[in-house]
């Protein structure tokens, strides 16, 4: 009998501390995505683009090249880079406040070019980084510093669904939704990952995996209780799977 | 008997890796590190239940726990992944 | 600087053919009167020259896109006019912030607003102060004709990289719309070696980078913004102006771009008329060619800033001069055509004459 | 050496080509020349100008208020530049399009042209602005005629290479017509 | 200005308190630190008015936001910080343009690009020089403290609607994350007929009306454009600043906002050790307080301007006493958290003492 | 026999002469806005947003209180201007490289929030004020001044089909494409504006129509040639219909 | 016999109503008007063939045509629609 | 009449209420007062420091480098700030979190108060920063310790209003700690 490692730290990911919260879903995300740079051999081809929210020191967790962008304008700078480097892979990880609201017109023309990137999409429903406001997918009735008699449909108009909207343009080449709650969820969060880059190294098109995640902070929740809220309160409204996969042929139209 | 062994100072105390351990090993320690979190521990005694399934390591925001598993030689850590072989330490 | 065929081109297109030759490899443009010569030439042109043009969403998109490919350390550029470059202001404030050169060419319109089509040197203070947030400079390029839009689009480059920051060209619809014969030149070869003490390749064989403007460590936003004061300081040297008929003058008409050329229209006129007169253009704004003119002002001579505009670079030609001399003002109001008539009087009347 | 001149006309009447063509010529012989459209919204109205400024000496402003030069191939250019003309200075009417008691005799020195006529004449009613530069240039003595007709492969696509020699006839025509 | 109640109130929050009370109907924000208390004291306090919140998608949008309840004759408002601020550019200079009024807040961080989130000056020649495009200008208001804050929120609705013309109040980290005791009133009556003759309401018994910004027959823009100089001209007249200790002193130290109330701890610290040292607060950026300060220079006083930033309002300082007097500069980089001791010692080197 | 008017001028239109080119759809758009606001009676209690682009001098012909929104924000004027006077009628009148390309981050969250305002959206592939560059909705193929040798899909994306990415966003109550090449589109055309702007009087949420539409000039063609272009090219891509109709139930999920 | 009015100023010639007359019955005329565009007409004669259908006004860009139609006292013009009553002009 | 303070300390450990409840009493009496935190992303490194600044005249700057007054709540509170405190400043340290060889002690007056041990033999841990507050008032005589009691309920929800009675017990032992 001899002993092997079944979970060790991916290497591009720092060996230090994190700046987030207890049981904040970033970590996780973080280590998927380092675990896949190095799974596919990435790490020294990579250029990643960090976007302002909690997530803006990425580059201080994930050990590759990168570049700061404006908050909500990472696919822009991705695309800047990427058509400067055409060989290089690149990706975005945003939040949810910076890619579906400030960012809407930069993400969405990004995928419907089919720019050879990669998104990270990281939806908490909430602006994380400054203190708990709302966000376009922020739940009907979550409470939020902003709505603080929770999301009112009427007014402040329904969650919004962007892996769906993602998948439904030209140049998408796979989209997909996934959640870090439970063990399965994480397996598969990591295939759709691996898939998101890959239909970039293959010039395929866009890549982009949005994942169901927790704040427990703004949230105002247990880590816990957190992590339930994505089963309970998420995965209802925002369906997890692959809306589009030009590999499989599905949402092709 | 696999085992699992947390960067104690890198803990936030967040409880994740107890909700989806199998064998529900996973618990508070009493402890606190210096960055002032409660951390938790595998309970003395319970670290034989261990699997190495390494679901606690997965969920686990902070990358705290390292999981060795016992293999038989040549059996991989995960089917398709081959997993890296180091020295044993432990039971 | 340039050799080679002359052509009949826009000052627009000298742009372009400058982006060219100076090794510009990554376009980034948004439609918008006057300039859509720029991005419709670069459409062509760059796929030619194994580069990349894009059409952006929006010329906050372009600005980020070039962002991303200065971050790379290839040699790019975006151009729009006046309310496109109120967009690309955050971006560019990002620029300076993460050191990352680039170039940007506004094609200054009539506003405020919507305003006209027509030429205006309204944006002066966004281009010159900084239109964007914190303490940044830019160095801004006004050429006065087309052939300059070519030689200081190149230049623009090199500056670019040189100090690792944005540079501007402050050009205007005269400029952009006219045609003149321009000598241009074959595409330089650019330095592979250019940048790459910091550009973005991926982390191979090296330690990996991060280009970035924040700074949340206590006193390092500070030091940051210590090191780019010096760094704006030593830019002092890349000042360029042009003298004419400044020598025995008694006033020195200031004037820069388009205007400057029409003021030296006025100039030849009145000097057939034995009138003392000169112009000042300065062609960089940023640095501000000031030690030329408290020269000319410990010469003893007058001086007339004319603008199209209601008074901005007055600003920086009275601090120039401050406690030596003053400054008289014409402004010519944005939304008329500036012709050599419309300032004859003001100099005149400055000349007190 | 100095010549300035406005050409204005109908959207369709080729102005901003025969402007092209002007400045060619000049630079074809190493002179400085400027060329300005009017450019933009404006454009949609249905009348266009352009200017062009040749010299000797490097030129200063591009843009003229006052010109020696006007070519006026309709009736709203000839309203709105022929005031600013200056004194002596040179104006070619289109007198197919143009009420001739509308122009000014003396001040100026005015060249009545049937452009439209002479270029039907010629089977080609488009030939219209090659007959107003052939005009402009005699009648001006900017420079020899044979000049112009030397660029025009510059401004004409090789396309319509074949178009050269009506073109140049249609120069020498609108020259003629200026000689009297 | 405000009587009533006392509150213990955040500089963020005596800016909303201020809104309220001046009638303001309609918030546009989005979050930014260093000012979400605005909006998120918005979102509970406009349904309470009678009024509306709205969360924009970003900062482009809620200065559009803003411009369309503008162009309504609607109290309005939005707040941001910095980068934010940028984005707002081409929106402020549209309603400069239009001629619309409402009031937008900078509590100005550290910049440029992302920056830090701590106080900073950084933004003066963006908010007083505009960053926008085309001439124009915005009054520029700098509160000092809490009150100042609320007070002049309220002003700057009646200034805003006076002059038909976007008001910006110029606040930092430090005034946005302060508590002071604030006296707060009730929100004053607006009265009903204001912006009666230009404002959009649907054309009902009247001729319908347009407001835009572009110009484009001959002249008109440039028609405009004078008739908006006339009107900045105009507002000379609102100009505000604070004299602390300078009749009889030797050095003016010129500083604004929270640096000045900063400085005003050295001037009474070093007035107890008897050196004759006097601060000059400017309240209104734009109108910048010139006249008061050439007055100062006529008395023979000498000077120090002191700015959280790399040098920036010396600028108008400069223009202002030109040929009378000079003025030494303290700049102290935004990215430290600026407190008395940091300026002492460049006073008393400018005092020579 | 009596001879009655079965066609005149609208009285909202004004009498006068536009700056359009020959052929150009936006006079057609134009008429039928001012017919709807006079059957609606709503003339009187409208407050219209124009927007950049060739229509900018829609408050040159039709007689409404008029704001002029900078490039692509009019959908946020038009939000500030309905929170401001939550009673009057607000429309705005938009191009496609003004509402598809600049603005879509505005279109897509004053749509999202369900802002009691209606957008008449022209479609004409193409940007037509500056001179006939690439829009997001060109066609792949179509030859712009900035794709000059065509759309490419492979570069620059396939064209953005606006009304269905409407339709599925929570606050959108009606949201449908009609063409102006025909009689019968013309009076679905008419049909569809006029829910467009009944979903907003009955407050029911924000109204859509796209209007497939032609730009002869810098299409290049003759406005017969253009307007056949909408048949032939333009439909069997952008196809017409109602995508959404909160009246129905149509596309309400 | 209903009929139409063309407002020539306004007409630019852009043919459209020629493709939608269901009678065929407008044409290029030859005549220019002063903002210098060909313009069209119903030619002499046949103006007794329009049904006053208002296709031809309805696809115009440029509001140029007023259809007039005749109708028995009492029929609306369109279903539904009533329509406004003028004095009668032409046969 | 002047004071300021800064009060530091984990970010749980109330740090912030107490500032705001001495500016409350402060300004109860109708001096000028300014409070300032330090906030945004700092805060999340479990670290919280305000200043709280008192006077009877106008009050200059609220950010004080070199305090009169400190309250160090813990380790690192007192690593950062203690050599800042000036010559005869005040200083309230937690003894119970803080080794006391640490604290200067003849440069300064400071008070060594056990706060977690009071709060804990009260029953709730959570009073630590009322035991603090309390000790700060009655070292430094910034104001009466009842004035502060009074202000209470500025500063506690009306939903916790029940608890006002043992948070004034609390500032009361912090008190009579710093009485010695
Ligand atoms: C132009 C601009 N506007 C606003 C901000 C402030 N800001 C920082 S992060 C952030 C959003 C954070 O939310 P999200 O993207 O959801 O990320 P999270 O923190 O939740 O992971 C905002 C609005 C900014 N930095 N720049
Ligand atoms: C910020 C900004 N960018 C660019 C422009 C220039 N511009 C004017 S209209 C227009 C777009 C016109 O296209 P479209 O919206 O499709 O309208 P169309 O003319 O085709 O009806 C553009 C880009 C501008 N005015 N402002
Ligand atoms: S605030 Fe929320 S998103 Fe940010 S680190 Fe904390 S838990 Fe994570
Ligand atoms: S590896 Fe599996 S069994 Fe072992 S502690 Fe972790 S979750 Fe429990
Ligand atoms: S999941 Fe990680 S950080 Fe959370 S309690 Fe377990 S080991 Fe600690
Ligand atoms: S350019 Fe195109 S959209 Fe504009 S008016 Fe002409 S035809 Fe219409
Ligand atoms: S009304 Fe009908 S029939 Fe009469 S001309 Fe017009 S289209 Fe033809
Ligand atoms: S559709 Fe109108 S503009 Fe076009 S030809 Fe007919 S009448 Fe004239
Ligand atoms: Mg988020
Ligand atoms: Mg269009």
């Amino acid at each position: 009998m001899t002993e092997k490692i079944a979970f060790e730290r991916p290497k591009p990911l720092a060996d230090r501390a994190t700046h987030y919260c207890p049981g904040c879903s970033h970590g996780i995300v973080h280590r998927l995505v380092a675990e896949t740079l190095q799974d596919m051999d990435l790490v020294e081809n990579t250029i990643a683009v960090s976007a302002i929210g909690c997530s803006v020191f990425l580059y201080n967790y994930i050990m590759v090249d990168t570049v700061e962008a404006p908050h909500g304008r990472a696919p822009a700078v991705a695309t800047g880079v990427k058509r400067a480097r055409p060989d290089r892979f690149v990706f975005t990880y945003q939040g949810d406040g910076d890619l579906a609201s400030i960012g809407m017109a930069e993400i969405m023309h990004c995928a419907n070019r089919g720019e050879r990137v990669s998104v990270v999409f990281v939806n908490n429903t909430i602006y994380g980084m400054t203190g708990g406001q709302m966000a376009p997918t922020t739940l009907v009735g979550q409470k939020t510093t902003t709505c603080p008699s929770g999301r009112c449909r009427d007014s402040e108009g329904m969650p919004i669904r962007m892996a769906e909207i993602i998948a439904s343009l030209g140049g998408t080449a796979y989209a997909s939704r996934v959640a870090v709650d439970t063990i399965k969820h994480l397996n598969q969060a990591k295939k759709a990952l691996r898939k998101a880059f890959e239909v970039q190294v293959n010039g395929l098109g866009f890549g982009f995996v949005e994942f169901l995640a927790t704040c427990p902070t703004n949230w105002k929740m247990s880590s816990i209780d957190a992590n339930k809220r994505i089963a309970e309160e998420m995965i209802p409204y925002f369906p997890l799977g692959d809306f589009k996969d030009v590999t499989t042929g599905k949402g092709v139209c | 008997m696999s085992r699992v062994v947390f960067l104690k100072e890198r803990c936030k105390g967040c409880l994740l890796c107890t909700q989806v351990c199998p064998k529900g090993i996973i618990a508070l320690s009493g402890e606190m590190n210096q960055q002032g979190y409660k951390i938790v521990e595998v309970a003395p005694g319970k670290m034989e239940q261990c699997t190495g399934c390494a679901s606690c390591a997965m969920i686990c925001p902070d990358t705290v726990i390292t999981v060795y598993k016992t293999v038989k030689p040549g059996q991989p850590v995960k089917p398709g992944e081959p997993g890296e072989e180091v020295a044993r330490v432990n039971g | 600087m340039s050799t080679g065929k002359k052509l009949f081109i826009k000052g627009n297109e000298a742009v372009a053919y400058g982006a060219l030759a100076a090794g510009c490899k990554c376009f980034f443009g948004y439609p918008i009167t006057p300039q859509n010569d720029i991005p419709e030439f670069m459409s062509k042109a760059m796929p030619k020259a194994g580069g990349q043009f894009v059409q952006a969403e929006s010329e906050v998109a372009a600005a980020n896109m070039l962002l991303g490919a200065a971050a790379c350390g290839v040699r790019a550029m975006t151009s729009s006019s006046s309310p496109g470059v109120s967009l690309k202001q955050e971006a560019i404030s990002y620029m300076a912030g993460s050191e990352l050169p680039g170039v940007i060419v506004n094609m200054n319109r009539g506003g405020p607003g919507l305003g006209d089509i027509g030429p205006s040197q309204g944006d002066y203070f966004q281009s010159v102060k900084g239109g964007g947030h914190g303490d940044y400079r830019t160095l801004v390029l006004a050429p006065g004709n087309c052939q300059e839009a070519y030689d200081l689009t190149m230049l623009a480059f090199d500056l670019a990289y040189k100090y690792t920051n944005p540079v501007l060209i402050l050009g205007d619809a005269i400029l952009g719309q006219m045609k003149e014969p321009v000598s241009v030149g074959e595409p330089i070869a650019v330095d592979e070696a250019e940048g790459g003490d910091w550009k973005l390749t991926g982390a191979k064989g090296r330690p990996y980078r991060i280009l970035k403007s924040l700074h949340l460590e206590e006193g390092s936003l500070a030091e940051h913004n210590l090191k780019l004061a010096a760094k704006y300081e030593s830019m002092r040297g890349e000042v360029r102006f042009e003298s004419f008929e400044t020598k025995d003058a008694e006033l020195v008409v200031v004037a820069y771009g388009s205007i400057g050329r029409i003021v030296k229209t006025v100039v030849r006129k009145l000097r057939q008329e034995g009138l003392k007169v000169g112009l000042f253009r300065p062609i960089t704004l940023y640095p501000y060619p000031s030690a030329a003119l408290v020269e000319l002002a410990q010469e003893g001579k007058r001086f007339l800033t004319v603008e199209h505009n209601m008074g901005q670079m007055i600003e920086d030609v009275r601090l120039s001069l401050c406690g030596l001399a003053d400054s008289a003002f014409f402004g010519f109001p944005p939304g008329n055509m500036p012709t050599p008539e419309d300032f004859e009087q003001p100099v005149r009347q400055a000349l007190g004459r | 050496m100095y010549q300035d001149v406005i050409i204005a006309g109908f959207g369709g009447q080729g102005v901003l080509l025969i402007g092209n063509l002007l400045a060619y010529a000049a630079m074809d012989q190493g002179l400085n020349v400027t060329y300005i459209p009017v450019y933009g919204a404006e454009m949609r109205g249905g009348t266009a100008n352009c200017t062009v400024v040749i010299s000797d000496e490097e030129i200063g402003s591009p843009i003229i208020h006052r010109p020696i030069g006007l070519i006026a191939m309709n009736r709203p250019s000839l309203d709105k530049f022929q005031a600013r003309l200056k004194d002596g200075g040179v104006m070619i009417v289109n007198s197919s399009l143009i009420d001739p008691g509308l122009a000014e005799k003396t001040r100026i020195k005015t060249f009545m042209v049937p452009m439209n006529q002479i270029a039907d004449s010629m089977g080609n009613p488009r030939l219209v602005n090659m007959v107003a530069i052939g005009a402009f240039i005699q009648a001006s003595g900017a420079m020899p005629v044979e000049t112009v007709v030397k660029s025009l492969g510059q401004v004409i696509s090789p396309h319509y290479k074949h178009m050269i020699p009506q073109n140049a006839e249609a120069i020498e025509a609108g020259a003629k017509a200026a000689r009297g």
